[in-house]
């Protein structure tokens, strides 16, 4: 199998979901013969044309608006914001048109688009290109949200993404985008949404990510197996909604301490939503408070600081044996 | 050149077919119209005027909610749809019920969306109407894709949506406006300019002379008509229509007209605006112009418009006995609200869909 | 104290605050002619002239974006929306703007606005006129998400936040506009933003809202006493963001079972903050899985069976019902 | 009239005062500029154009970050803001440093910020100018919001905002205008068309002839003017702030120029456009012209440009040796992002900076 890069992979996803499918077009800021800013359509403008690669006019209500008529008229359009930071023009014609128009008409018309964007901190960016705000769009019911946290489960969740009859986002974690290489198969992949996924197993302490906070996730769960014994179970989430509670909570039922982590500020973010569910679904076997370790409830700081705010290894470990070390 | 004046590639032509009492103003603009089209304009015209004051009037007896009266408005939504062909699509706002119902949604449809059953917005498959839009410029984006789209396809039929004067103050007109000159789509942009925007006036929403100028901001043509005038309002419309379908791009029609009712049944208009307006807009009212017209063409007389005006009570009488028969069959069906909001309902969603299923039986036996 | 309803009570803090400082000024669609279609600044345009009540043009991100390039010049600009559901078109000025100037200029600017804007269900109303999104704003950080109950606090409520040196969203729960007056004083009252209100007091059971939804939470804990002979608890949260989780955990402290109620959708929504936060707070001290009683995860019905979605004092009853019979 | 062209209030202007070579075209129209105004222009355009070569190499060097270089630009911001006075306020996107700089800005900002430290943005009281705006167009509506404030006030300064040829599809940029159009406020809309929205051509993002006939949208005049003619954009900027101060409202200015370096630092152009079109403009690069026509003019020598050029070099060094001073200073103070968030920190927030004190304590001594 071939090693790819996440980009790769994505782009992999993109050039064989339009091979197959003519229905499925590609639209955004420098998209085409740019092949994106972080090169995630490179090629697919020389390979398909300007009808299916389209580069836009700055304006994401615009790409958004359209892709939604596009879609309406039976198309699968794979919009692209260049920076999730900036997606927010868009808000309105998400909330109120991509995630209600299959509610609204009965059935009767369906918005089945993809909204693909780089979220994520950790690449020395300016202002509004390290932002995480994926509980804005999983907190809006119609919509799906999805963050992939390496090159293959990216390209299967894309295609699946591609493949789906719903809106979806698509948050794509920048700071993975060239970060390490994995094998992706030449054939097609797919992953479900709406399904998590549990990467390591273990009995002691349940940690739950997505999305770049996977690498220090697993990297403070090796350490945990080297420095204390302890067997960490990790999740990664995948599919921020719908949320797959069932394998988040099974895990929990076994090992009854839970650390949470993702970038994006603590505050109503993703991780209070799982909080809620485990409370409601594995209460009873809770043997600790579960603890986030989130980004802070702040603007993520321009990159001379931005470490700091980044959920590390070091914070997650410590968490984690905090947690361990609570008597039940 | 030190300073030069730049010529602009289109300039704004405003358009008027019939004078206020009905007679043509030049012979050569008369547009050919087949007699029972013209017939069944009128017809539509006053089945839409009818049925807006009876949705008045249930709305006022609480058997409907809040909505958007179209009256005086009936030749600049018929005008346009009465030019198009079925197979082209329309993009609404929400006062577009005159062109809706000549394109064949029927008034159960708006009965029960305005009774507050969203079952009203489930249309037909040969209707290619979009639901009402509520958030206002919004919709003339989904038009832009979807002609986008039938171009991709190579169909050559086109897109026409209708927004008011306020909706052009919104970002999303002028992206909407500016993708579909730049993509060169089969889009027909008509702003039903009916001079107030709530209880702002025409003149505080933007300080351009003309809503149609607009379109130069685009390099697109924009066109204003007398939004009273269907004749003219078809004129305009058919001129956009053979631009499009010849791959010549969009076109801006701003049709000047008025709203003679409320803003919606939550609006009181004596609050913000003079009597004397409304009287003067009266005189202008596009039903009687176009009867007059139709008279002086002997295709119309006051015997058949009694007639029409006969049959077209009786439609609606039909229409809202089944609208409110739906509505009592459709009472207690509460658990839809979980239906299509995904394709497939995910689990926790069943989830509150059982809670919510629990709740309802208790209160049944609570109640019983 | 004369009697008010809570558009009296907003309209008369308006009214004072206009008088005493010539840079409070108001803007929005209708706000003067007509009053606001609420009629929350009937009489304002007549007092107060052209220059500071001012009907704009329909465009929320101009609404907005004016707003803050006003309020950076020193003035108090007091924005209204004419329904939050719409506002989102003017969530990229509130999030990348509003929310960060301070914060991008270390204090050198800021942006002392309000945007009202009418939210909740009940009344009858069209689509895009009953949701509760306050969880899109109590996420972001940099801005203060208020949320008043009654007359009384929602006039108190709003002069702390046209005094707030910071951008406030102030959601006004229009089912509650007119449906009862309460004694509001003609002399200024404020109350502290961030602070919750413990407004009955019990041993048994916590019982958590705010805005429109805290009648049928205290009809519930009536009935709860009536027909139960329980004690229940009630806070109105009353600021959302930054949420005042010490006076939420204190109860739950002395109660240790929590019913939370809000009529916005259940994930993501502020109670799984409430939640998330409790359990970091008064962990040891929770004897039953904490309830959230919530709008569902899908659109708000238009009004036909709108009654079914919205949280009931049956709903609320049957909920701390289950919560008070879990064996501790 | 049945149909009619309807005449619009304004034209679209095009305005240049010197050729390629920097020859007057026209006396008349040559700008009454005080000497030292002119050598002040030349040298602030200088200092710009070095500090970005300078940037480009820190940037290379991974001193510091992504910026966005003005290389050919120079004239559409030094042109603009030496016809405006100190008092007035500038509301820039993210490519004026030149602008910046003229008004008081030092360089130590831009590397602080660039450097991705906060404090760069915390501009001194004097100084009125807006920190960059990164979000494409959203910012000209705090300009508008601005200027009315000024007007309420009674202050009789202008409010001039910067913004791209891109910029121009936002629908942030309609609502700007649209609001300026109506309440007449004191704004300069300026708009750097630099023919490219980072890989974008200027007639992929629009379709209209010029920029400057947006304006005509809003009932606001607008000008087209040589970009790269500092004359020519002075002589724009001085009636537009005339109109603006003598109560007349907002005016469209499109500098027509050109990006002759990077979108930004993480830009390769070369897989967008052509060396042939680079080398086109290159031709016209403001700041040559503009020298001969100071040489022209004897107000200018190439002993006195090496002066110039010396002192600048000197200067720039000082700003990078402070501003990397001041770096080295400002490291280690994380704790500092739990500022300014609000006037008073919530208890939560200042729980998380207890977290990350601790935190930060603890790397320390494993650290030690
Ligand atoms: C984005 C948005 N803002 C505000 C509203 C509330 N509103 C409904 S209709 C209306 C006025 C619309 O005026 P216009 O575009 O002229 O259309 P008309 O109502 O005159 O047909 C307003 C402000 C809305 N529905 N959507
Ligand atoms: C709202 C928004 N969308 C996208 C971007 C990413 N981006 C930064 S600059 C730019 C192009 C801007 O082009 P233009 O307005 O012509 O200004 P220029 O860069 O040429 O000075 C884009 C797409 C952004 N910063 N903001
Ligand atoms: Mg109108
Ligand atoms: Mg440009």
């Amino acid at each position: 199998m071939p090693k790819m890069t996440m980009v790769d992979a994505l782009n992999t996803a993109l050039h064989q979901e339009m091979e197959k499918d003519d229905r499925v077009i590609v639209l955004g800021e420098d998209v085409g013969v740019d092949g994106g800013v972080f090169r995630v359509t490179e090629g697919l403008l020389e390979e398909f044309g300007e009808k299916r690669v389209i580069d836009t006019p700055l304006a994401e209500a615009g790409i958004v608006g359209t892709s939604i008529g596009m879609a309406l008229y039976g198309l699968r359009p794979v919009c692209e914001i260049q920076f999730s930071g900036f997606s927010y023009l868009a808000f309105q014609q998400l909330e109120a048109h991509a995630a209600r128009m299959r509610w609204r008409t009965r059935g009767a018309y369906t918005v089945p688009l993809v909204l693909r964007t780089p979220y994520s901190g950790g690449v020395r960016a300016l202002e509004h290109h390290s932002e995480s705000r994926e509980a804005y769009w999983a907190h809006t019911p119609g919509l799906k949200m999805v963050i992939p946290s390496g090159p293959r489960n990216a390209r299967a969740l894309l295609v699946s993404a591609i493949r789906d009859p719903d809106p979806v986002v698509f948050y794509e974690p920048k700071a993975v985008y060239r970060a390490f290489r994995e094998e992706v198969p030449e054939e097609e992949e797919t992953w479900p949404l709406g399904k998590a996924q549990v990467v390591r197993e273990g009995d002691d302490i349940t940690m739950i990510s997505y999305g770049a906070m996977m690498r220090p996730t697993l990297q403070a769960a090796e350490r945990l197996r080297e420095e204390d014994g302890v067997e960490a179970e990790v999740v990664d989430v995948l599919t921020i909604a719908p949320l797959d509670h069932e394998t988040l909570a099974d895990s929990v039922r076994k090992t009854g301490r839970v650390v949470i982590v993702h970038e994006a500020p603590r505050s109503l973010g993703p991780g209070a939503e799982i909080v809620a569910r485990l409370v409601e679904k594995s209460f009873w076997y809770l043997e600790a408070p579960i603890r986030r370790v989130t980004g802070y409830d702040v603007v993520i700081p321009l990159f001379a600081y931005e470490k700091a705010y980044l959920p590390s290894a070091d914070r997650v470990l410590r968490a984690a044996r905090e947690t361990l070390e609570t008597p039940a | 050149m030190p300073r030069e004046v730049i010529d602009l590639p289109y300039q704004v032509e405003y358009l008027s077919v019939l004078d206020e009492e009905g007679n043509l103003l030049d012979e050569d603009l008369e547009p050919e119209i087949p007699d029972e089209r013209l017939l069944r304009m009128h017809r539509m015209m006053l089945l839409a005027r009818r049925f807006d004051e009876r949705m008045l009037q249930l709305q006022r007896q609480g058997r409907i909610g809040t909505f958007a009266p179209i009256k005086g408005q009936e030749a600049a939504q018929i005008g346009i749809v009465a030019a198009l062909r079925e197979s082209d699509w329309m993009v609404p706002s929400f006062r577009e019920q005159a062109a809706s119902l000549w394109r064949g949604q029927s008034m159960e449809s708006f009965l029960l969306a305005y009774a507050g059953f969203y079952q009203g917005n489930e249309l037909p498959e040969d209707v290619r109407n979009l639901p009402v839009s509520v958030p206002v410029g919004t919709q003339p984006l989904h038009a832009v894709g979807l002609s986008y789209a039938m171009k991709y396809r190579g169909d050559d039929d086109v897109v026409v949506t209708f927004f008011g004067d306020g909706a052009t103050s919104e970002g999303d007109f002028h992206e909407a406006m500016n993708f579909a000159g730049v993509w060169q789509t089969p889009t027909i942009f008509v702003c039903q300019n009916n001079q107030w925007a709530i209880s702002v006036p025409r003149y505080r929403q933007t300080n351009s002379k003309t809503l149609a100028q607009k379109a130069l901001a685009y390099g697109v043509p924009g066109r204003q008509v007398d939004g009273n005038d269907v004749l003219a309002v078809y004129v305009a419309a058919e001129e956009a229509g053979e631009r499009a379908r010849s791959g010549e791009g969009p076109t801006l029609v701003e049709c000047v007209t008025y709203r003679l009712s409320l803003h919606t049944t939550a609006d009181d208009p004596t609050r913000y605006r003079e009597e004397e307006e409304v009287e003067k807009w009266q005189k202008r009212e596009p039903i009687g112009r176009f009867q007059n017209y139709l008279k002086g063409r002997d295709l119309l007389s006051d015997h058949d418009i009694e007639e029409v005006e006969r049959e077209i009570k009786a439609q609606i009488q039909d229409a809202v006995d089944r609208a409110e028969q739906r509505m009592k069959d459709l009472r207690g069906q509460e658990l839809t609200m979980f239906d299509h909001m995904y394709a497939e309902m995910p689990p926790y969603l069943q989830e509150q869909r059982d809670e919510l299923a629990a709740e309802l039986e208790a209160k049944e036996e609570s109640d019983a």
